[in-house]
């Protein structure tokens, strides 16, 4: 794939629609040349799993590792194109689907050719070597001239610098953050709220959380209930200034019934929730969130 | 480190090796700017610049804009060992290209090491988004840089050039040593990237998770 | 860095678009001794002596005793700003007697009187690893010590204590010079370093050449 790491071969694809190196495929559904929905990819993996037969000992984990990725991003990106509307009615919320996919593809593009350009400066630099500059001590004529020099810290600076210098660097940790993004549904949340306010009628806010354990799903929380209000489901009551506030559902239909329309507008451009009425207290929330 | 120094030449005939005082020379006859340009290029320790060189010398910046690359191809022409080159910020005495698997057997020593594949990927994201935070280095190669940006700034090539407005978060670009080392003038010089990344030049919303 | 190898070629790299890139050109097409004896003695830290110069070049001494003094006279006779001298043990270049006054200008202008960062950190290993070799100072601040090493040589701050028993590496310690500057005795009254080390090795982030 790139130059450096000596590879032992590129990975050739041969389908009906395409044939050439794995690298062209991507540039071309990037470039919106080739649609991916028209890409056989169980015929792309045989081909690669054939691919890694071939090579035997010289098998290369980097390769295939990559190789995986970018597959498993196709494959993402192929079946929401070829199932839209299979999650939901609405199509803002298949678009942004399949913006994240495209995100993430876009992402792993750029990763690629950030090493593209990591085994051009290789390159360069080793061209570079070839011409060792002129760096030689100073003639003492001109040495002897200098001005005294100031050491400019004392003996405890020097100390703490001589320290820092043997330092350990941390010890290297493979992240897994990048293999996937933790994904947070706000209409799944709203669907959480609808049942919790069916079963209960009326609700604070740091009951509706009490399932929650990352602060990101408390997030998708607090604005489901902003779009629950926003479509007059659900009223907040407060009794007195920064008591405690109940959620209830005030909707006259049946709760069950609702979740087919739940999620309305979530990802449309419409942003504003609600023009007026009153909004939980901000710290309110953040008190609830810290407790 | 003190090397005595030759007595003066008066003649064509090669000095001898007798140690003496150097002799102050009166300044005023003053050699020719070609002359002066290599003496104080002979003594730098890194690129000097065509100001820096027209402050020192006395000299105008045009004129010694001008004089340079000519200097540089004389020795070209005339076969040298040695060659002047504008890299980096300024210009510097280098060997020869062609005498380089020589020159190596006697410089070998202290030469600095190479790369890691780690540490070229994050200089070339560096290099392009400069200047640019450790977390969105990160987010481009799906791993901490944390590691690698200390190797990298241990090894001059990258430095802290400010801090994010917003975040507060260290800002990271390249030194004119990376300059140095690429053989290169200016990043200007560095080749686009967008022919390696096909249609999506524009992926600067791409921020860490 | 150190290998002579051309560049790694790739397909998929685009060609170099830098004006300054030379061709690699492979070992073998030797470029004339006179050429390698200016390339050499261009980048050498020492005065180079005639056999020592023989041997790595592969050529006859009594060819390069003939060619050296040749070369010398020839930069008179240009009226260069460099001399090729003979001094001591070796071989060197040096700036040219009457461009003397404008060099010395020029190194006492850009000539800052304090320590760089690069320089303090040096030290610092010096002053509590000594006796060190250059490689292992190297290997400390992850970045080639020589330029820093020899600054600091110039400024009488660090000096050459003795070699290395098996590497025959040279040996670099603080100068008393150093302890009058740093307000100290003796070494002893250096703080310890103990209490503020976490206690593990160095690792390092490099590929070895």
């Amino acid at each position: 794939m790139t130059a450096r790491g000596g590879q032992p071969e590129p990975f050739v694809v041969e389908l009906a629609n395409f044939s050439g190196p794995f690298d062209l495929l991507l540039s071309l559904i990037a470039k919106h040349r080739l649609d991916v929905t028209e890409v056989a990819l169980s015929q792309v993996t045989d081909e690669f799993v054939a691919h890694l037969r071939r090579l035997g000992d010289r098998f290369d984990l980097g390769q295939a590792t990559e190789f995986l990725v970018i597959a498993a991003t196709l494959l993402d990106l192929k079946a929401a194109r070829l199932l839209p509307g299979a999650l939901s009615e609405d199509e803002a919320e298949d678009l942004a689907l399949l913006e994240a996919r495209d995100l993430l593809f876009a992402r792993l593009l750029q990763y690629r050719a950030y090493k593209e350009a990591a085994a051009l400066f290789a390159g360069l630099m080793a061209l570079e070597s070839r011409h060792v500059p002129r760096a030689v001590a100073l003639e003492s004529r001109y040495a002897d001239a200098l001005p005294e020099v100031q050491i400019g810290i004392g003996p405890s600076e020097l100390a703490a610098m001589a320290a820092r210098l043997r330092e350990p660097p941390l010890p290297p940790l493979v992240a897994t953050d990048h293999v996937h993004l933790p994904r947070v549904s706000v209409r799944e949340h709203m669907i959480a709220i609808i049942g919790l306010l069916r079963e209960l009628g009326g609700a604070d806010f740091r009951t509706l959380c009490a399932g929650c354990r990352q602060t990101i799903e408390v997030v998708a929380r607090f604005l489901a209930l902003l779009e629950l209000f926003r479509e007059g489901r659900v009223s907040f009551d407060q009794e007195v200034p920064l008591g405690e506030l109940i959620v209830r559902w005030i909707a006259t239909d049946d709760p069950a019934a609702d979740l087919h329309a739940v999620g309305r507008g979530l990802y449309g451009d419409d942003a504003s929730y609600g023009d007026d009425g009153p909004y939980p207290d901000a710290d309110d929330i953040a008190r609830q969130e810290a407790s | 480190m003190t090397q005595p120094q030759p007595p003066q030449e008066t003649a064509a005939v090669p000095p001898l090796p007798t140690p003496s005082q150097p002799t102050p020379v009166p300044r005023g006859e003053r050699p020719p700017l070609a002359a002066l340009l290599e003496a104080v290029l002979m003594v730098a320790e890194q690129p000097v610049g065509v100001a820096e060189l027209a402050t020192g010398l006395g000299a105008s910046a045009r004129e010694i804009e001008r004089l340079l690359p000519r200097l540089a191809e004389s020795y070209v022409d005339d076969g040298r060992g040695f060659r002047l080159r504008h890299v980096g910020t300024g210009w510097r005495f280098y060997t020869a290209d062609e005498c380089a698997p020589w020159v190596e057997g006697f410089v070998l020593a202290g030469q600095s090491a190479r790369l890691s594949q780690a540490a070229l990927e994050t200089l070339a994201v560096v290099a392009y988004q400069q200047p640019v935070s450790r977390g969105r280095i990160s987010a481009v190669r799906g791993v901490s840089a944390d590691g690698v940006i200390r190797t990298l700034t241990a090894r001059r090539l990258v430095e802290e050039v400010g801090h994010d407005p917003e975040t507060g978060a260290i800002l990271y670009g390249t030194t004119d040593y990376f300059l140095e080392r690429m053989g290169l003038r200016s990043l200007e010089e560095l080749p686009p990237l967008a022919p390696l990344l096909p249609g999506l030049d524009d992926l600067d919303d791409l921020v860490a998770p």
